[in-house]
């Protein structure tokens, strides 16, 4: 669909009913993509909502509208990865509250997993338990993938092959987080060293992933990390 | 001191989740008292150097790892010392602490390979830093809010969107979790666990009283029973379990014992009121 | 609350910020209603709404400028008795009802019978039944074919020539995996909680052989074998 910003001016007697057609089926890929999202409880992919619209129509510019457009209403537009919802206000919470809305409590070590794996995806069993210098109790991963919240990603390319974990989307979802950038504090402890996996001496920072296509950093680059980590910590020395 | 399993642990109890939750410090309300009995409470040695420096009440990146290092050796010598039981970790950390302690200490030799003590402090430092930054980060993001506590999703949904073709749902959690539990289900039903031999009270009883004919001195306890110690994994079980049948027959009489001094040899022989033939079938009937 | 309408006109220095302030909290009534029946299972009464205003609120003169709001809209405010109700617009039910009941929860058996089809690959159906313990039954497998996530590879070359059965590209991409070998192993089942600490010291997770590639002892699917198979007939008969 073409904008109609983009119309040279001059050839008005053409463009002025361009100009409300072209409105018109705006406002109709807007009502449609409404009546999608709206529809359903969990994010929609821009995808799904492009197969049910006029072929060519630019699904992110219409959502970026309407999310605009929802901003200041009690039910705003949310962008959840490459996916849209509809969630209540947040400055609402109170009103909406009642007595049914119990969600999971996490265990310390549970969160502090969750965490780690947030921030330093994609990253292995061992890498976790070298961050917090101890062993990873049993149910803890198992809770948090049973939450949804984390999954089994891959593995990566060094000895061993170990596999790596991230979150998901409903993670994203849950915590409403658009993309995994939007952590809180992420660039502070990106520019501080702390998402590094490694000991100051080299300050590589990885550029954390939370797309599911699995990325070039699960290559050899990494291959140092885990011997790395190892050698310096005394887990590794116990591992020995 | 010789525990190498993890020490019970009870999150719950020191820290429980709601502190985490409201309270932004993430600080734990712990005296040095609670300190010293309370290792448990601690998720391992790196947590428990975090506190110690948190004690230390300057910013991380300027601790002494020294001075931390001295707190921590201290802490497990204070707990050693009352017989707390720690878990290898602790153990491991503390030998590893020593060992900078000294590196930081000495004047590294040229010759002398491995990492220098300022390094291995650097590298201490930032591990307790990258751990207290993610604790942070977990409390700023479990505050954040979150989809059905704060937000809230579309409470009649009218239709879910289906984006595979499969047309069935599954997730990859779904999918190994019912292979993990189907196979090990299935190990369970297919293994037979091998039975783990205890000789109890009567049976040693039995046996005793089947050798007391054969005594006529003074005979070692553990030496006759051998014979009946098809295994050496029997030997703790069937001395303990002798022992203390031997006990009670002692104070019956039919039994008398005998030991030269503690950790030598226990010696038995038929005592003055010898079990008779009769109880002795009766005993053997009731065995099966 | 004072409509801006009634206001007499003469006394302006007075209404402009009354009028503006009346507007605020009108809006956050509108905001909090749209949350209260955007988040609610059931239509919500305007008595509900009212309880969570302010006090003299009118609920129902709210209700009916916010159902104007929507009218337009992909979701109409719809009004049954004295309760509200979001709804996707009549007209757009088309693209909202497209899918409907198409997805289905895959079964407990299916699940078991797909797990092992990807661990196990490539394995026979006898292989299949020998590690679940049970015969499976005729539907499990059509369902998973039907999904799209197993195939038929080849035959082995063993007295009877039993079918090998592997998983498909479709499987992997549902289960966001790269490749099959990326299925975690034992350890990191473990780890993740998934199995119990103590397995029998003989008990072992293949690595799954996912190639394309048939196997050494594996003869390629024939035209013929897919006719004796049954399978070029609807719902044809497994070969038992």
């Amino acid at each position: 669909m073409a904008d109609p910003q983009h119309h040279l001016p001059g050839i008005a007697d053409n463009t002025e009913p361009q100009r409300e057609a072209d409105a018109r089926l705006e406002l109709e890929a807007e009502r449609i993509v409404e009546a999608l999202v709206f529809a359903s409880a969990q994010p929609v992919s821009e995808a799904y909502m492009a197969q049910r619209l006029p072929k060519g129509t630019d699904v992110n510019r219409i959502m970026q509208r309407l999310k605009g457009f929802y901003a200041g209403r009690g039910v705003n537009l949310l962008q959840v990865d490459d996916h849209w919802a509809f969630r209540t206000a947040a400055d609402l919470s109170f009103v909406v509250q009642t007595d049914e809305n119990e969600i999971k409590k996490l265990s310390r070590a549970a969160l502090e997993v969750l965490a780690i794996i947030a921030y330093h995806q994609p990253v292995t069993r061992a890498e976790i338990e070298d961050i917090r210098g101890v062993q990873t109790s049993r149910g803890t991963l198992d809770v948090l993938m049973e939450a949804g919240w984390v999954r089994f990603r891959g593995r990566r390319r060094t000895p061993g092959r170990p596999v790596t974990i991230g979150t998901t989307r409903d993670f994203l979802d849950h915590f409403g987080l658009e993309e995994i950038r939007d952590l809180p504090g992420m660039e502070e402890l990106k520019g501080a060293g702390l998402l590094a996996g490694r000991v100051p001496s080299n300050f590589q920072i990885p550029i954390p992933l939370g797309d599911d296509a699995l990325e070039d950093d699960e290559d050899p680059i990494t291959q140092l990390d885990l011997e790395e980590l190892g050698l310096l910590t005394p887990r590794g020395e116990e591992a020995e | 001191m010789n525990s190498a399993k993890e020490t019970p642990k009870k999150p719950s109890a020191r820290a429980p989740m709601d502190v985490l939750w409201q309270d932004e410090s993430g600080e734990r309300a712990l005296h040095e008292e609670a300190l010293v009995i309370d290792i448990a409470g601690f998720e391992g040695p790196l947590d428990l150097l975090l506190h110690l420096a948190r004690t230390q009440k300057v910013d991380l990146s300027r601790i002494s790892v020294l001075a931390l290092a001295e707190q921590y050796i201290a802490f497990i010598e204070r707990a050693r010392s009352i017989r707390i039981e720690l878990a290898a970790d602790y153990l491991v950390m503390a030998a590893w602490l020593a060992f900078l302690k000294s590196r930081l200490l000495i004047p590294q030799q040229a010759k002398d390979e491995g990492p220098s003590g300022e390094e291995m402090a650097s590298s201490l430092a930032f591990r307790l830093k990258r751990l207290e930054a993610m604790r942070e980060a977990a409390t700023r993001l479990i505050n954040r809010n979150r989809l059905g506590r704060d937000v809230f999703a579309r409470g009649a949904p009218e239709h879910i969107p289906v984006e595979r073709h499969s047309g069935y749902e599954a997730s990859l959690y779904d999918l190994l979790s019912a292979y993990a539990s189907l196979r090990q289900r299935q190990a369970v039903m297919q293994v037979t666990i091998e039975k783990r031999t205890v000789w109890s009270l009567a049976d040693a009883r039995l046996i005793l009283a089947r050798m007391l004919g054969d005594m006529v001195d003074w005979t070692a306890l553990d030496h006759f029973l051998l014979r009946y110690m098809t295994s050496p994994r029997e030997r703790a079980t069937a001395i303990a379990s002798s022992f203390a049948a031997s006990l009670e027959m002692v104070r019956e009489g039919r039994l008398e014992i005998r030991q030269d001094g503690a950790f030598a040899p226990i010696y038995v022989r038929q005592g003055p009121n010898p079990m008779s033939a009769e109880k002795l079938a009766e005993l053997e009937a009731a065995r099966g």
